[in-house]
């Protein structure tokens, strides 16, 4: 990827942007997140099939955004979450650069986010059948099967919140569980604590979830919590139509229409 | 001791409560149990955590002078979600309370110096209990002044105590409100307390300095001291970070290597000096 | 042994079913007595952790209920609501948490007989599908283990 | 007491798994989950697995639950009953399967609940539990147990340390009284053994740092870039602290439901934002560079001034559950 240590070392070199945010190699065979601020630093961006890791979580970091203008590595994982924190008005275009990488690899470059909006409708969020068939054979359990399924799935948590902070959507700067008045959630990470919190980091996530699984691979515990994020993008595309973030819609929970289904209702 | 779970509270019956200020109330608490009563004692300077069941802990200091038997009293201002529960109890209700925590004034030694006590707005509490215990046992020290100032009359907290001191021969006290926060009959200062702390001039001769308050007071305070002439060694304060344990293990709140609930909450300004601003 | 009595809480929108509920009983209409009613100023302001704090507490049944499509006092909260309660549902279902005790109803001010059947058909659902005790498991964890 | 060895048969070690299990011992042993192995309470000697460099998780829970009743309350209108949580009945608990470093952290562990406050609750569980250790044959690059004063064969913390030999038996190094007393319990699978063949059979873990040194270095580098440099990839989760077999900080909570409820202690991490926070909305830690620097000092200076005894045992779990891959290796060794 020497165009993209190019392109990287020529961004700060023209001072057009302050840090660049980027993959670089990490312990043993893994990678983590470099925050370039000096052209000789650039050297060490990488970029393979490693590198998954949602840096557009950095977009929103209070110590991030003390450096400067960032140029951030993209991805098509990333670009998602660029788009919808672009939806929630969490970044401007005039923020940052964006050093696209396409799913061959290449870089591509995006004028605005509308561009990445073009981009992504050729790179739709598909949920990979493996998954889809997991959904399925849970939701065709006995509900208290499913039920027993998912306390027992959710008991190892306890609460490092790891899921929160590596999510790009999970950007505010104070979460509903650290407020205690009144306290929502049970901080204790006791089975209700635990599903209380999945159920409430999930539904605030509803139709916001770009599926970058970012909250799964951070999990020290291998909880599978990213299915109850993909169940309800099902959720969301059965109910709603589409999926994925729009710059023309808002999102799912922020707007609704006149004739949404309401069989359950009476 | 070794025995006990020392994370279970004493029951303590609230005997009386005072509204101090907007927001700030006063709680005289009396054991449940008698037996308690008669063993619990404490030192100026140190605090406890003061619990309603089933909201949680909350710590401040015990505002009371230990020469005064059988009670406790803590004063506190209704801010996050304890002392909101707390600010709802009534006369006669039960709250917990575990303590005592912490190192003490060391009065002990301050005998036959002159004391010049420096507090701002909620932060007299814990200066009272120092004051009241070297004003009943006032043979020991020299001049007594108090320097205190709050946001505005209202927020002075204290009131009958602050005339009490005021119409004592054997205490200089100095009320001062930021300006803007007097009222047409105010006969105290206006001004930020290390201003008016400068223009009152105390002598820092043989004299020892108890300063609390919010960080910034504390801040400008200092210097000022310095320029009166006091040392390092002979500048007090109380710090007061997060706490939960109360006895140095629940980890949040050091400074540098100095667990403020163990090693603190009391320190001279020679010792702050030696510990990063983590507070 | 006593039959079980289901204990139902009600989350309803002031402007509706609260005053439809209130119809119910000026009307003289008998109705089961399970329900403790909750009032909102709108369906939309009911938010989904009371619904689990419901469950978490020992309801074995919930009703939330608010103004009709196009009748909310403040233009738009059931609407949102709606697509907040479709969301939940499907989350919830997802999580085994059984959707069948929750019925989510539209009842206006007029519909005193509505809210009654509402209340009824609730009751003998929650009656059939028997005390939540999957849940209570769950939130009676800390009284039940000594000391996990 | 003098450590003892003796050799247990492979097909022993079941016997012995199965007879701990008959005493009504609960018994937690790595198992596997997907790629990773975690300490879980196991009834069948099948479900443990041998393929773990540690676990994911640690073994602190046996002493340190995430989620620990400290009392509970029943409050009527005449007078507030309370009840005791260290009265209740806790569990014999055997741990199968730790690695010295999980061993070895139950030192710093019970030297935190201890001291001028007694911690009745930690100590009744730490009484109950007995440490079936065995030594590392296998290490990777997030280790540095040797850097820490331990190693792959490390004895102290455990009450029976065994080596798997070449042969498919293991070496079994009986270290306390109450180890000594599982052995005579179990004579008839543990074979005196004298030579000792341990060393060849251990992981090579090399020596990164030296302790020493890194504690003199931290005494005056408080104020240094290298805190916000290394953690400024951190997401502010607490999968470090909650992963770490030393790490001891705790919050106090209460629970109710109507008139009753609980006091519990509940896992709590210096890398949160709010850890620190006043209530007037102050935070003496305010960057998320200021709270690494906590974790590093508390366990490479503070710890080690005041106890000295190390506050890390060098397992790595830190690094290997880190999402941003914040290695403590490289903050250590860039100092």
């Amino acid at each position: 990827m020497s165009e993209l240590v190019k392109k990287a070392a020529a961004l700060l070199e023209s001072k057009l942007v302050q840090v660049v945010i980027g993959y670089g190699k990490g312990t043993g065979n893994r990678t983590r997140a470099i925050f370039a601020t000096q052209v000789a630093e650039c050297e060490n961006l990488i970029f393979d099939s490693r590198c998954v890791q949602n840096l557009a979580v950095y977009l929103t970091k209070l110590e991030i955004k003390k450096l400067g203008k960032p140029a951030i590595v993209a991805p098509v994982p990333v670009l998602r979450s660029i788009l919808q924190l672009a939806v929630e008005n969490q970044i401007a275009e005039s923020d940052l650069v964006i050093l696209g990488i396409t799913p061959e690899s290449e870089l591509i470059d995006f004028e605005s986010f509308a561009s990445i909006e073009t981009f992504l409708s050729t790179h739709k969020i598909e949920i990979e059948e493996k998954y889809t068939k997991t959904i399925d054979a849970i939701k065709a359990m006995p509900v208290a099967e499913r039920f027993a399924y998912w306390v027992k799935e959710l008991e190892p948590c306890f609460k490092c919140y790891a899921c929160r902070g590596a999510c790009p959507l999970c950007y505010c700067t104070r979460c509903t569980v650290d407020d205690n008045q009144p306290q929502w959630i049970s901080v204790a990470s006791h089975p209700l604590g635990n599903l209380e919190w999945h159920i409430m980091r999930a539904m605030h996530l509803a139709g916001r979830c770009t599926d970058c699984e970012a909250c799964y691979n951070a999990c020290p515990m291998g909880i599978p919590i990213h299915l109850l994020t993909k169940s309800m993008l099902q959720d969301v595309a059965d109910n709603f139509g589409s999926y994925g973030p729009s710059l023309d819609k808002q999102n799912t929970l922020s707007s609704f229409k006149p004739d949404d289904k309401e069989s359950f209702i009476r | 001791m070794s025995n006990q779970n020392i994370y279970i509270p004493y029951l303590m019956r609230i005997e009386k409560i005072t509204l101090e200020a907007p927001g700030v109330k006063t709680f005289r608490l009396k054991f449940e149990n008698e037996e308690d009563a008669e063993t619990f004692s404490f030192k100026a300077g140190q605090f406890g955590e003061y619990s309603i069941m089933g909201v949680g802990e909350s710590t401040f200091c015990i505002a009371s002078s230990p020469t005064r038997k059988g009670y406790i009293e803590c004063t506190f201002r209704q801010a996050g979600k304890v002392t909101s529960a707390l600010a709802l109890a009534e006369e006669g209700d039960v709250v917990g309370f575990r303590g005592p925590y912490g190192n003490t004034f060391p009065l002990d030694e301050w005998k036959g110096k002159s004391l010049l006590f420096i507090a701002g707005g909620i932060a007299l509490p814990p200066m009272r209990c120092v004051i009241w215990n070297a004003l009943d046992t006032r043979e020991n020290f020299k001049d007594i002044t108090i320097v205190y100032g709050a946001k505005s009359v209202d927020d002075l907290v204290y009131k009958d105590e602050l005339a009490e001191w005021r119409s004592r021969p054997d205490v200089k006290l100095v009320t001062t409100v930021d300006p803007g926060g007097e009222t047409p009959d105010w006969k105290g200062e206006i001004g930020f307390v290390p201003m008016v702390l400068e223009k009152t001039a105390p002598s820092s001769e043989n004299t020892i300095a108890i300063v609390c308050g919010p960080p910034i007071m504390i801040k400008f305070t200092f210097p000022v001291l310095e320029k009166l002439g006091f040392t390092e060694e002979n500048i007090y304060t109380t710090l007061e970070n997060r706490m939960k344990c109360g006895f140095g293990k629940c980890g949040r709140c050091n400074v540098g290597e100095v667990y403020v609930c163990k090693d603190g909450p009391v320190f001279s300004y020679e010792q702050l000096k030696l510990l990063p601003a983590e507070y | 042994m006593t039959e079980f009595e289901p204990k139902i809480i009600a989350f309803v929108c002031n402007w509706c079913t609260y005053a439809g509920a209130d119809l119910t009983g000026t009307s003289r209409i008998k109705y089961a007595q399970n329900v403790k009613i909750i009032r909102f100023p709108c369906t939309g302001r009911i938010d989904f952790m009371l619904l689990l704090k419901s469950f978490g507490e020992g309801a074995d049944g919930i009703i939330v209920s608010g103004c009709h499509p196009n009748d909310c006092h403040y233009t738009s909260g059931n609407f949102h609501a709606r697509r907040r309660w479709i969301m939940f549902r499907g989350l919830l279902d997802m999580l085994g948490i059984d959707v069948r005790r929750i019925q989510y109803s539209w009842v206006s001010a007029a519909e005193g007989s509505k809210w009654a059947d509402i209340v009824n058909s609730t009751v003998n659902t929650i009656r059939e599908l028997g005390p939540y005790t999957e849940y209570e498991k769950v939130a009676g964890y800390l009284e039940k283990e000594a000391n996990q | 007491m003098q450590t003892e060895n003796y050799l247990i048969r492979k097909p022993s070690l079941e016997k012995l798994f199965n007879n701990l299990i008959g005493s009504g011992k609960t018994i937690y042993a790595p198992k596997a989950k997907g790629e990773l192995a975690l300490f879980d309470k196991v009834q069948a000697f099948g479900e443990i697995t041998e393929d773990y460099i540690v676990t994911a998780n640690s073994a602190k829970s046996v002493v340190f639950p995430r989620t620990e009743k400290l009392f509970s309350y029943h409050k009527t209108k005449e007078k507030t009953e309370i009840t005791d949580a260290a009265n209740s009945a806790f569990p014999d608990v055997v741990l199968w399967g730790t690695r010295p470093c999980d061993a070895a952290a139950f030192i710093p562990l019970t030297d935190t609940f201890n001291g001028d406050y007694k911690d009745i609750i930690f100590n009744n569980r730490r009484d109950r539990v007995f440490l079936i250790s065995f030594s590392c044959s296998r290490s990777d690059d997030y280790c540095f147990c040797t850097s820490v004063n331990s190693g792959p064969g490390n004895t102290s913390g455990s009450d029976i340390l065994f080596t798997k030999l070449s042969g498919g038996d293991y070496l079994a190094e009986v270290i306390t009284p109450k180890g000594q007393l599982l052995v005579s319990e179990n004579s008839d699978l543990f074979e005196t053994k004298s030579e000792e063949d341990k060393e060849q059979n251990l992981a090579v873990v090399a020596t990164r740092f030296s302790q020493v040194e890194i504690q003199a270095k931290l005494q005056n580098l408080f104020e240094n870039p290298v805190w916000d440099d290394k953690s400024r990839a951190c997401l502010g989760c607490g999968s470090c602290a909650y992963v770490c077999p030393v790490c001891s900080c705790f919050d106090i909570q209460d629970e109710a439901h109507g008139n009753k409820g609980t006091r519990l202690r509940c896992w709590d991490s210096c890398g949160f934002g709010v850890f620190t926070i006043h209530t007037s909305g102050h935070n003496p830690r305010e960057t998320q560079g200021a709270r690494w620097r906590q974790r590093i000092l508390h366990k490479f200076l503070y710890v080690p001034n005041k106890s000295k005894i190390a506050g890390c045992v060098g397992c790595g779990r830190c690094s290997r559950a880190c999402p941003a891959d914040i290695n403590i290796l490289d903050t250590l060794t860039s100092l």
